[in-house]
């Protein structure tokens, strides 16, 4: 018997997805928005790694295109949760339905 | 070798090493006449402890607080897996073994903010905060020290690192790298000069503020287990591991382990205790880039000198 | 334990709770603008000699507010002293301060002498202010013992706790065991001191000078206490203080560490003075009736180790009528919630400590 | 053998993966929430060793646990979550049905007068979603269906072939050689995102945030104590019966009902 092959796993990647788009659509507070950015971004990742495994395992090229996205995913979240900070210390909140500054 | 030895074995080793680190603790603060104490005091301790109520604050996130001191022990007995005690005796070996180390302690530290956050008082969250704060301030250095003796070695596995120093012990060309390394575990373990997070009448115990009895107990040895495997991974990166003439290689790893964790204890106690914000500025004002100055000082003389790395 | 002439119905009062709100500052004012904690230190903490319950405020690491609650350690020797004898209060003014006893005492006896017009030789007054001075000394040197423990320290602890040892040995040979019985009313103190014993004495100032000339270039312990806890001189003089907390901002900064400095400075001060004065000989003369006083009203000031330590008395004859303490520690006690607000959480122990607060005395 | 041991880990490290993340949505405390995207991305770490991608298993644990989830943490607990179970509480004391977070939703239309309007309030406080969460769960669910879909129906090239370089090494060679400009870029956005998160997160100290009553000291007011209204002295300074900070005399007047509000 064969061990899960693509399509498993690049589902699992699909409802990771999912719950990221439920998360950044409905989150109220924007470090939880932040977070499911993070989900949506793991997804990806995941996906990517699941096709260099099982198209292309010889070239490593995906790998460190993973890393980058990692990479990019942290730099992300630092200056969120700066901005975050920011934000909190103005306005004493971070809900976002309550940041409706910039709204027309 | 089957898994659940190795485990079994790991374990006990943990709380052997856990021990020697209370005991040499103690030394260092009575003094070498009060030997029978010191070895004493740490078991008359975890009796008391034992026997001690397991209270449960009000208002305590339960799972977090029931499940931090084994997710702490965890991570640590992980960790322990990879230092190499002799020529062949080791958990396992993998090609990314420094990486792995640095990577399964980050539970630990997620552990110990659990556990101040959980217990839902306001000494527990102050502790908490300072904790993270050491937390953040000293990852980056550690992780520039390590990076020395990762470049001259060309190896992250933590074997060939042993290896690599049999002509040279790092320590000799990479001093600043070790001290280093030296003062992050000193920030990583809370200890003296650098355990406000858990000292200070102010905070009553600051991050283990409500533990008590049992738990208390499984922090105390995680916190000391902890030393005794950053000491142990200090010798393997900078003090050439198992490797010694005569002896065989445990008996060598245990004695040049026992030292340095002596030296770093006792040297320790004769600073008075650094504020928080203090160990901020330390770790990235100071700290930081004189572990950048000795990336770059690493390379230079691997450059120069390209017989050293052998 | 002495056994307090107290009546039934005397009952200490009660610890005193201030009732006025605290002044929180806004949320625009704050560091961090979320929910601000409160913590309980005490009663029994190691800040101070004694209980004293102190509450913090806290905006994350920042004090924004304190509140002390005082009173745990209150007897009432004051008004115990007018239901008492002369020679029964003689015990009960040595009670005021039971870290320093010859102070309280001294005081009311200095006082009670004067009710009796009668003038102490200078040769008596020198051996008493020998012994105030070496108690002082006394409490300098303990209190350092403690400080360095907060500071974790090891270095100025383990140097510290051997003054204390080597005090009390010369204590030892002065006095006998206790000091205190030695201050009656119309009599002189004690005997000359041993040539080796001032010698001793004299050693011990020397290696005092030497260690804060140390800790003066000590960097490490300026990083912790350099800087933090100033008070203005005019601040403490307005509340009453006295004594070396009051020296350090009038001839220094004001801070933690100037205070630590200027105890060891007035403790090396201190013991050279004992050593000249308890060397000359005493007058052993015993007046008539030292146990009793005439009417009338007097009031005596002695430098104690925290401050000036003062009775005012009033007899009708008999007994004492009206009794009242000038006590350093609670001059101070006052200070603690303007001195910590703004300060750090992790700072406020060295602060408090760094007072030398003896709640029996300041509680009276 | 191997087969089905591969499929039973990689099922129980998907579940894992997919509940923790969905229970981040669910859970009502914003620290759990980070404890469970943490959990979340061990059990991807999990599935990237089952791939043989153990050095990325290594960064995503570094990266995501050790660094980033120690922000979130810090974040939460400096914003909100006062630590333990008190969200839990207040849900056990206001009686609200269902699980965690769904309980705790916007209320909907506009507010209710009278009685319920402040019940109405302490919802539209603590709701940990906007009134949107209908359409987010759609849309979720309608973009996860799609995926799906194109990816079981699409023909994907499979290789047979297994991996058997030192991933480690060869990753290294490549960022150093052909990809040198992507690390290096990657190496300026994070000089970059340090930059940018210290200037954000710097304290501003405004002119505006002092009391009005300190700028607006000058020598002709009265100035007197809020707590003693019989000290009165024509400059700012300390009370001389308790010590606080002295306020000009009319602005203490007009707050003086409100008791030590600021200017």
């Amino acid at each position: 018997m064969n061990g899960p092959g693509l399509v498993p796993y690049l589902i699992t990647s699909a409802l990771l997805f999912g719950i990221g788009v439920v998360g950044v659509l409905s989150q109220r507070n924007a470090v939880m928005v932040l977070m499911s950015v993070e989900i949506i971004l793991n997804a990806a990742i995941l996906n990517l790694i699941a096709f260099w495994r099982f198209v292309r395992p010889d070239n490593f090229d995906a790998q460190v295109f993973a890393i980058v996205a990692v990479t990019i995913g942290a730099v992300e979240m630092a200056a969120g949760l700066g901005l975050m900070l920011l934000v909190f210390r103005q306005r004493g909140s971070t809900n976002v339905d309550q940041l409706q500054e910039l709204k027309l | 070798m089957n898994t659940f030895g190795v485990a079994l074995l790991v374990v006990w080793s943990l709380l052997i090493c856990a021990y020697g680190i209370a005991v040499l603790e103690r030394l260092t603060a009575l003094g070498l006449r009060h030997f029978r104490a010191a070895v004493l005091l740490p078991l008359a301790e975890t009796v008391a402890l034992l026997r001690q109520e397991n209270l449960v604050p009000r208002g305590a996130d339960r799972l977090l607080f029931h499940s931090a001191p084994l997710v702490a022990l965890t991570s640590i007995a992980l960790a322990a897996l990879v230092i190499p005690l002799g020529p062949a005796l080791r958990g396992f070996d993998p090609s990314i073994g420094l990486f792995y180390f640095i990577v399964v302690l980050g539970p630990f530290v997620i552990a110990m903010m659990n556990a101040g956050w959980s217990q839902n008082s306001p000494e527990g969250l102050s502790g908490t905060f300072r904790a993270a704060a050491c937390l953040i301030s000293y990852e980056v250095p550690l992780g520039f020290a390590v990076i020395g003796p990762v470049m001259a070695a060309e190896s992250l596995s933590t074997a060939r690192i042993v290896e690599a120093q049999t002509g040279l012990w790092y320590v000799v060309w990479q001093p600043l790298g070790f001290l280093i390394y030296a003062i992050a575990a000193l920030f990583m373990t809370y200890r003296r000069p650098f355990d406000l997070p858990q000292a200070g009448s102010e905070l009553a115990g600051g991050v283990l503020a409500e533990y008590t009895g049992a738990r208390l107990l499984l922090f105390h040895i995680a916190l000391n287990a902890l030393f005794f495997l950053l000491t142990a991974m200090g010798v393997v990166l900078f003090f050439g591991g198992w490797q010694g003439p005569g002896l065989p290689g445990p008996i060598w790893f245990l004695v040049k382990t026992v030292a340095l964790a002596t030296v770093l204890l006792w040297g320790g106690r004769f600073l008075p205790r650094v504020r928080h914000d203090q160990m901020l500025s330390l770790a990235w004002k100071i700290l930081l880039p004189a572990s950048l100055v000795n990336v770059a000082l690493v390379g230079i003389l691997i450059l120069v000198f390209p017989g050293e790395k052998s | 334990m002495l056994a307090l002439p107290l009546q039934s119905d005397e009952v200490p009062p009660e610890p005193r709770v201030e009732e006025k709100a605290l002044p929180l500052p806004g949320k625009q004012e704050r560091e961090i603008a979320t929910e601000l904690m409160v913590m309980s230190l005490g009663p029994v903490q190691p800040l101070t000699a004694g209980p004293l319950r102190l509450l913090f405020v806290c905006d994350g690491e920042q004090i924004v507010a304190v509140q002390t609650e005082a009173g745990y350690a209150a007897r009432g020797v004051a008004r115990a002293m007018t239901h008492a004898t002369w020679r029964e209060s003689a015990a009960l003014a040595s009670a005021l301060d039971p870290l320093a006893p010859i102070a309280g005492r001294l005081a009311y006896v200095s006082a009670l002498e004067q009710l009796q017009h009668w003038d102490p030789d200078p040769s008596t007054l020198h051996q008493r202010e020998a012994l105030l001075a070496f108690e002082r000394v006394e409490n300098h040197v303990s209190w350092l013992v403690r400080f360095a423990e907060f500071l974790a320290d090891d270095r100025l602890s383990i140097t510290a706790r051997h003054f204390p040892v080597r005090l009390a040995e010369v204590g030892a040979v002065l006095w006998g065991q206790s000091a205190v019985e030695w201050i009656v009313p119309q009599s002189g103190v004690l005997s000359p001191l041993p040539h080796t014993q001032k010698r001793m004495l004299e050693h011990l100032a020397a290696e005092l000078v030497a260690l804060r000339g140390r800790l003066e270039g000590n960097r490490a312990l300026a990083l912790r206490t350099a800087g933090i806890g100033l008070l203005a001189a005019d601040r403490l003089r307005a509340v009453g203080a006295s004594g070396p907390v009051l020296h350090a901002s009038e001839r220094r900064q004001g801070d933690v560490l100037s205070r630590l400095l200027m105890r060891l400075e007035e403790a090396a001060d201190d013991l050279r003075y004992a050593a000249r004065a308890a060397v000359m000989p005493s007058v052993a003369e015993q007046g008539i009736a030292p146990w009793s006083a005439p009417p009338g009203e007097t009031a005596v000031t002695v430098a104690g180790p925290r401050g000036d330590i003062g009775v005012s008395l009033a007899s009708d004859g008999e007994n004492m009528c009206r009794v009242t303490w000038r006590r350093p520690s609670a001059a101070l006690l006052g200070l603690i919630p303007e001195l910590l607000t703004g300060q750090k959480l992790a700072d406020a122990e060295t602060i408090v400590a760094s007072l030398d607060l003896a709640m029996a005395e300041a509680d009276g | 053998m191997s087969g089905l041991i591969e499929w039973i880990l990689f099922l129980a490290l998907s579940v894992l993966a997919v509940g923790m993340a969905a229970s981040m949505l669910v859970t009502m405390s914003m620290y759990r929430a980070g404890l469970a995207l943490m959990s979340s991305f061990v059990a991807l770490a999990g599935l990237f060793i089952l791939l043989n991608a153990d050095l990325l298993a290594a960064i995503q644990v570094m990266m995501n646990v050790g660094g980033m989830l120690v922000m979130v943490l810090f974040m939460v607990m400096l914003m909100m979550d006062p630590g333990g179970e008190m969200m839990w509480d207040m849900k056990r004391k206001m009686h609200m049905p269902g699980p965690g977070a769904l309980s705790m939703t916007m209320p909907r239309g506009a507010p209710p007068s009278g009685k319920e309007r402040q019940h109405h309030q302490m919802m539209v406080d603590m709701a940990m979603s906007t009134a949107q969460l209908p359409w987010a769960l759609a849309l979720g669910a309608a973009s996860a269906l799609v995926l799906i879909v194109l990816v079981v129906r699409t023909p994907w090239p499979f290789s047979s072939v297994q991996p058997t370089q030192d991933a480690t090494g060869a990753v290294g060679t490549l960022l150093l050689s052909r990809y040198m400009l992507g690390f290096e870029g990657a190496a300026f956005l994070i000089l970059a995102g340090i930059a940018g998160a210290v200037i954000f997160a710097r304290r501003e100290r405004a002119p505006t945030s002092r009391p009005a009553a300190a700028t607006a000291a000058s020598g002709t007011k009265i100035f007197t104590c809020p707590m003693h209204e019989e000290v009165r002295q024509s400059g700012p300074g300390q009370c001389p019966l308790c010590g606080m900070d002295l306020t000009p005399a009319t602005e203490a007047s007009v707050h003086h009902g409100e008791g030590g509000g600021s200017a």
